[in-house]
């Protein structure tokens, strides 16, 4: 049986994570292909919301990256972002959710190796955790895809 | 300050140190101001900023110098070191902690015996009477450090000026004070351990 | 009539009687109660902290408990030593549950930390307005106030007065008529610690204060402690030995210049106890800046300069 | 119904040796609301460009999604053509399928599922995107430098010489800060006076500079090119017109036994008076908390000798508005004051002095003119000991950081001295030499080898007096650990530089941040050391951290670039990504609940409360509004807000949920 393929969506910033990630490609370092990025201006900018939605959506797990403490593209919002993870978390455990799918890292702007360590880290952990939830719903544009092309 | 934990090795003095009463060497920048202010710089073998020096480095032989040294036992715990010190480096819990730890290892310097045998009496003083018992303290402690002459010559002048009592004021409960005793001797074992 | 807790500590029983008596005849006027902590024992002294934590913290741990049961908050602790003991072990036992625990297991006693110690300065600033009414022979001395090391010390546990340049003592011996000299040993250690095994070291460390508050023009030494009388009084001869000069200024504990500043007599206060017969010398004409005519005489040669850092 | 184009690029080879880039077009050929689907080798030619600018015109685009290399790449260069074919650029976005997918994964099924998550994410989300225009906002031409000490001093003749207005505030009665007290300065020992007085001269003489002093910021609104600030002009009770500056006042005051703050105490000044005799202005004032007329109602004899009648007892404060464009904050630092060392004897002992009172005594224009004296009686001391650290590097006096200029100024002093007193005796107690700078080690070294200033490693721990000299008690680290003694007619601590007074307030009346010392902060300690936070605000000099002369002057220069070059456009476009308050019909008027949570929240200060009111002008309630010349769009508040009363533009959270439903 082919192995788990969990699907990740990744919130970055898009002054260090995201230009890591570029890096990440630039230098080509190959990693896993489950990760979905969506750009943020800033980890400050993500809620709960978003993450309830991306697990509402189907994803095994989640990953919140920016920049380094104290190098915020915008000096303190990555700071707001941290405190609210504090508060986000004893809100997950409250509603059952499992805080190990939720990956928290900082990727700055020079570590693209970095970042193909984060995604290759977070697919094999969340792989060990096994799909999050019994209706996969998967997009139907790209499953028609595959049964034309892919075979 | 000094109650954070750093990183010392994890059989090392400085680490001991630092477990037993929260003051780390790492802290001490070596600025010396400790010494320079120290009343006793003078009669050490090592002073305060030299013990901490030698505590950092953390070699064999330089732990062996702190244990067998004389200075913990002449410091005069008064603090100055402590107040004055740009980097709140608990001095004087220190020195206790070398004094505590040097008598337990028996590696106490030989200079420093009468220190030890003035500590013992003070201690059984108030061990077996609740309370320090001057007459019988001074006594022992001549005894046990032959210093005869000093304070005997004092002696009935005092007593003449009814300073001196020569029987012990017992305080009544004084089987919870040797309780205190063995117990704290109980605790300092394990600790050891 | 206002009660207070009072533990004495050893000295006050024995070396240190006069202060014990002279704290008892001032209270009676000021019109306050001092309720001795029951069946108190001795704080530990230096001995108990240079070889067992514990124990450093238990003993004087059984004495805040003991006196927690008088249900009173200010305990009045004249002798310094006693002080920093008791401020340093309830200092501890506040921050530290766990050797919290362990002191409550060594002693049977529970500690609820209800009682603050409080020095004789606090003791004396609070309730000035008890004797300040009654002050009958202004004590109009110049007098070098000597706070010691433990008043003051380590700031953070005493939390008293300015570490460096302590003011209390010289205000209270002000409202008593006296006018406090500037001086510069008023924190510096004595030796007590070393008292009974280094007689001799004491004596070179005292010899400088006392030098010093002599050469500031003082008439009286002022004290709040046992230890730091003993050393400046009892052992007068070690300091003349080291200073090689003698010295006759008399050492008072505060609680003796307030008792004479309200006209009480010489003997209840216990003032026959001294080594040093209380006797003040003739005011001495100094000026509190450096003298420029001093300076210029000891002006050194620039020979004899080289030699000016002396190594220790 | 949208009409989205879809415009996918091989980069080369770079994409399509392991996406099917076809496959991928033929997939979003099938997107609700894609109408037209390509790949196509280059999309950032110019073939490639003309296909999307055909495209939307004959198809009608109304969303164009380019799938290729990263927007950090080239989203400017397709958002520009998608303007130039008359699409709001704004409803242009890029797919991602190069650095985040072909590069970094092998040619596999895989890829090409991964690219089509990519693009379709980007589908959905431009579907929801919403025509942006960039924001224009007018620059008004003006400087306001703060402070006119060195930095302020440099910063604004490089603005005024750049051709634009500058107003400069001056809190003392003279600009020239602390370099002005300065004897002569490190690392060349050239004198203070003589470098810096023509330039101070220059700044009153300048057609462009307007020069208050005496005054100080009362308050300030706006934003980066709109600024309004007001000055509060304190009375000077001189008509500054009328005087000549002629000193016949200043001499003949009676009231002259006042402590001078310039000569930090060690000479004295009357009541009216000029701070130093190159002061600029070269006007005095009256000091009223010393003026006997202000005290007891009478004298008056200044007004009865100026021969211009330029006397004006009832001289009021002036508040003064003025349009700002940016503003220069260089109000410098100041030393830790006496009562942080008492063991120092500072404060008691009339011989413990801090540098800048020795930089008086070693100046040629101060108290002693430029003999080494002791303030006590007036001798040359013949053995003098500085103490470095003083202060500085201690956790215990709650200054835990390296004042960066005392090691300098120290080896400075020890070796003025020598210079003047041949036979005299210099020691230097230090924890260690901090001497990075060009010529700095060098010139310390001079001091050790050629002038014998003797360094001892360790820090002091007391100074009492006896006899008339200083006891000075140290130690010497490098000899084995010892306690050492110095006796001394003189010392002098390098006291640690601490932010300057008032430095808090003045941050919060600006909306800067500072730092836990009240040092201001720069929005980057590397990258943007010389701006803010707050946008249009600029750092210079010593306010922002310790430091000397000639770093002052460059960052004083680098700040007036950053005006220069912001004063370069009449008009500042800023991208649109901003967050807005939403705003609908009355009678909600917002959802905005008004809880203000947002406010403080803000990095940028962009977010204040408003009433809103309706038409009888009643305020039926409170909501947040956002500055759009201070929002950064960093989107900290839409996440905060629990109502979902702000969104993010560009950003917004039907936007990115909708790239949720595409995964
Ligand atoms: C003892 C000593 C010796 C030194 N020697 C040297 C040397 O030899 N070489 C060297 O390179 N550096 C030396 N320095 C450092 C030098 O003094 C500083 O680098 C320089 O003064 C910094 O200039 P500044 O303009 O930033 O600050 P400042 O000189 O402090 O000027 C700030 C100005 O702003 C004004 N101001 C303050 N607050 C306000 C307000 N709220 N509103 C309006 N105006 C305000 C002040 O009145 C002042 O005029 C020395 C420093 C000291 C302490
Ligand atoms: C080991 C090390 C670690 C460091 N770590 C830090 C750190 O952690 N933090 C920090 O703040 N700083 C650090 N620095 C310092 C930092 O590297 C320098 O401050 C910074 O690189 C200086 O930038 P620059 O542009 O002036 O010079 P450079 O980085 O040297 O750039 C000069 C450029 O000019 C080009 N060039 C040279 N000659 C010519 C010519 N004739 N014509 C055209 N081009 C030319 C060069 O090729 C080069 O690209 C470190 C330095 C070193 C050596
Ligand atoms: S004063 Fe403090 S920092 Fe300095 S040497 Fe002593 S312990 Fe270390
Ligand atoms: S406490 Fe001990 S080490 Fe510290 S200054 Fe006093 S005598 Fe020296
Ligand atoms: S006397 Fe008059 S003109 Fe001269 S300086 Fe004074 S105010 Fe100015
Ligand atoms: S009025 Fe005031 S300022 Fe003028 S001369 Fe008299 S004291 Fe001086
Ligand atoms: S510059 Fe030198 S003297 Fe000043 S704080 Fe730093 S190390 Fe100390
Ligand atoms: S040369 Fe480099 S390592 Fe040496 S003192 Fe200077 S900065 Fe430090
Ligand atoms: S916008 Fe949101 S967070 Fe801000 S005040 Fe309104 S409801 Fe509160
Ligand atoms: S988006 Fe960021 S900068 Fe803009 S108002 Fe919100 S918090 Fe402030």
């Amino acid at each position: 049986m082919a192995e788990f393929e969990p699907k990740i969506i990744a919130f970055v910033c898009n002054w260090c994570t995201y230009t890591g990630a570029d890096l990440t490609g630039t230098s080509r370092i190959k990693h896993a292909t489950n990760v979905r990025i969506i750009r943020l201006p800033c980890t400050g900018r993500i809620d709960f919301m978003l993450l309830m939605k991306a697990f509402a959506r189907g994803a095994d797990g989640v990953i919140v990256s920016g920049c380094h403490p104290n190098d915020c593209h915008y000096t303190s919002g990555n700071f707001h972002a941290r405190r609210r993870w504090i508060l986000f978390r004893s809100l997950l455990n409250f509603m059952g959710v499992d805080a190990r799918r939720i990956i928290f890292s900082w990727v700055s702007a020079a570590e693209g190796a970095k970042w193909a360590e984060v995604v290759n880290t977070a697919v094999k952990e969340i792989r060990a955790l096994g799909p999050y939830d019994e209706y996969k719903n998967l997009a139907p544009i790209r499953a028609s895809w595959r049964t034309e092309h892919a075979g | 300050m000094s109650a954070t934990t750093h990183h010392h090795d994890a059989d090392s003095l400085a680490h001991k140190l630092n477990n037993a009463t929260g003051v780390s060497p790492t802290r001490c920048y070596q600025c010396g101001k400790c010494t320079a202010g120290c009343p006793m710089a003078e009669e050490m073998d090592y002073t305060p900023s030299h013990i901490l020096r030698l505590l950092q480095l953390g070699l064999e032989g330089s732990e062996d110098r702190v244990l067998r040294a004389y200075s913990p036992w002449v410091c005069l715990t008064c603090e100055v070191c402590y107040a004055r010190c740009p980097q709140e480096v608990d001095i004087p819990k220190m020195m206790d902690f070398l004094r505590s730890e040097s008598a337990r290892l028996k590696k106490v310097n030989p200079r420093a015996a009468d220190f030890l045998s003035f500590h013992k009496t003070m201690l059984d003083s108030i061990r077996y009477v609740g309370r320090l018992y001057e007459v019988g303290m001074i006594m022992g402690y001549k005894l046990r450090s032959w210093h005869f002459l000093e304070d005997v010559l004092m002696a009935p002048s005092l007593f003449f000026k009814g300073k001196l009592k020569l029987f012990p004021h017992l305080i009544k409960n004084r089987k919870n004070i040797s309780q205190i005793f063995k117990k704290s001797g109980n605790a300092r074992t394990e600790a050891a351990k | 009539m206002i009660k207070i807790a009072y533990y004495p500590g050893c000295s006050l029983l024995g070396t240190a009687r006069e202060y014990d008596e002279s704290l008892r005849a001032i209270v009676k006027k000021m019109g306050i109660e001092l309720v001795d902590v029951p069946d108190w024992n001795c704080c530990g002294a230096s001995s108990a902290h240079s070889l067992d934590h514990d124990l450093s913290v238990a003993l004087p741990g059984r004495i805040l408990m003991q006196a927690e049961s008088l249900g009173l908050e200010d305990l009045v602790v004249p002798c310094a030593a006693c002080y920093s003991r008791l401020m340093m072990a309830r200092h501890e036992l506040m921050e530290d549950a766990a050797l919290k625990a362990r002191v409550c297991e060594m002693t049977g006693m529970e500690f609820r930390g209800t009682v603050r110690p409080i020095n004789i300065i606090e003791f004396l600033q609070k309730y000035s307005d008890t004797f300040t009414d009654k002050i009958t022979a202004p004590f109009d001395k110049d007098v070098a106030c000597y706070y010691g090391c433990l008043l003051v010390r380590p700031p953070k546990v005493t939390n008293f007065d300015r570490p460096e340049d302590p003011r209390s003592m010289d205000e209270i011996m002000s409202l008593l008529g006296s006018k406090p000299v500037e001086w510069d040993f008023k924190v510096e250690c004595c030796g007590a610690a070393h008292s009974i095994t280094r007689a001799g070291l004491v004596g070179k460390l005292s010899s400088k204060i006392i030098g010093n508050a002599v050469h500031r023009g003082a008439q009286a030494i002022i004290v709040a402690c046992p230890l730091c009388h003993s050393n400046l009084d009892m052992r007068r001869n070690f300091i003349n030995k080291a200073a090689g000069r003698k010295y006759d200024i008399p050492v008072l504990y505060i609680t003796e210049a307030v008792g004479l500043a309200m006209g009480i007599g010489e003997k209840e206060l216990g003032l026959h106890r001294h080594t040093v017969k209380v006797r003040y010398p003739e005011k001495v004409k100094v000026e509190a800046e450096p003298r420029p005519k001093a300076a210029a005489a000891t002006k050194p040669t620039p020979a004899a300069q080289t030699e000016q850092t002396e190594e220790a | 119904m949208s009409r989205i184009g879809v415009f996918v690029c091989h980069c080369g080879e770079n994409i399509s040796a392991t996406v099917d880039c076809a496959g991928v077009a033929e997939a979003m050929s099938r997107v609700p609301g894609v109408v037209h689907s390509v790949d196509y080798k280059y999309m950032c030619s110019d073939p490639g460009q003309t296909m999307i600018k055909d495209a939307i015109k004959e198809k009608k685009l109304d969303g164009v999604v380019v799938s290729a290399c990263s927007p950090h790449m080239h989203e400017p260069t397709f958002r520009r053509a998608c303007a130039e074919a008359g699409l709001n650029p704004y409803l242009c976005e890029m797919a991602n399928i190069r650095e985040h997918c072909s590069w970094v994964h092998e040619k596999s099924e895989a890829t090409t599922l991964k690219a089509i998550d990519l693009v379709h994410k980007m589908v959905e989300k431009v579907k929801k995107n919403q025509p942006l225009y960039s924001i224009k906002v007018p620059v008004t031409k003006t400087a306001l430098v703060l402070g006119g000490g060195i930095a302020g001093i440099q910063a604004a003749l490089d603005i005024a010489n750049a051709g634009h207005k500058v107003v400069m505030v001056e809190r003392s009665p003279s600009i020239g800060g602390h370099m002005s007290q300065l004897s002569e300065t490190f690392p060349t020992l050239d004198c203070s006076q003589c470098i810096l007085t023509p330039r101070m001269v220059e700044v009153a003489q300048h057609p462009n500079i307007t020069l208050y002093t005496y005054s100080e910021l009362e308050s300030m609104d706006g934003f980066i090119g709109n600024f309004k600030v007001r000055i509060r002009k304190k009375a000077r009770c001189v008509d500054e017109k009328l005087c000549t500056g002629c000193g016949l006042c200043t001499t003949k005051c009676p009231t002259k036994k006042i402590p001078s703050e310039f000569n930090e105490g060690l000479g004295m000044r009357s009541a009216i008076y000029v701070p130093f005799p190159q002061a600029v202005p070269n006007k005095p004032v009256i000091d009223k908390t010393q003026c006997t007329f202000f005290l007891k109602g009478k004298c008056k004899v200044c007004e009865k000798v100026c021969p211009t009648k330029a006397i004006r007892y009832d001289q009021e404060d002036e508040i003064i508005e003025v349009d700002i464009g940016a503003i220069v904050l260089a109000t410098g630092f100041n030393v830790l004051g006496a009562e942080h060392f008492p063991e120092y004897g500072y404060g008691r002992y009339r011989d413990v002095i801090q540098g800048l009172q020795f930089e008086r005594i070693a100046s040629a224009s101060g108290p002693t003119s430029g003999a080494i004296r002791r303030p006590s009686d007036g001798t040359e001391p013949e053995t003098i000991v500085f103490i470095a650290c003083a202060g500085s590097r201690d956790e215990a006096k709650g200054i835990p950081y390296c004042s960066k200029i005392c090691c300098m100024y120290t080896a400075k002093h020890a070796m003025l001295y020598k210079h003047k007193v041949h036979h005299g005796k210099a020691y230097v107690f230090y924890m260690d030499i901090r001497a990075g700078g060009k010529m700095y080690e060098e010139f310390v070294r001079r001091a050790i080898e050629e002038d014998d200033v003797k360094y001892i490693r360790g820090r002091v721990s007391r100074i009492y007096e006896e006899d008339g000299k200083l006891i000075v008690k140290g130690a010497d680290t490098l000899l084995g650990h010892q306690a050492i003694e110095i006796r001394a007619d003189m010392v002098v601590l390098a006291s640690a530089a601490v932010a300057n007074d008032g430095a808090e307030e003045l941050a919060q009346k600006l909306h800067v941040s500072y730092d836990p010392y009240h040092f201001f902060a720069e929005a980057h300690p590397k990258l943007r050391p010389v701006e803010t936070n707050t946008a249009g605000i600029f750092l210079a000099g010593a306010c922002q951290a310790p430091r000397d002369i000639p770093e002052t002057v460059s960052q004083a220069s680098g700040a007036a670039s950053k005006v220069a070059a912001l004063f370069s456009q009449s008009e500042l476009t800023r991208e649109p990504v901003i967050a807005v308050v939403n705003r609908i019909a009355p009678p909600l008027y917002s959802t905005c609940t008004g809880c203000a949570l947002c406010v403080p929240a803000c990095p940028y200060q962009a977010i204040e409360m408003e009433e809103i009111k309706n038409r009888d002008g009643v305020v039926v309630k409170r909501a947040a509004k956002i500055n759009p010349g201070l929002c950064q769009g960093c989107g900290t508040c839409v996440a905060l807000c629990r109502v979902k009363a702000i969104d993010l533009q560009g950003f917004s959270n039907e936007q990115v949920f909708a790239e949720l439903m595409a995964l």
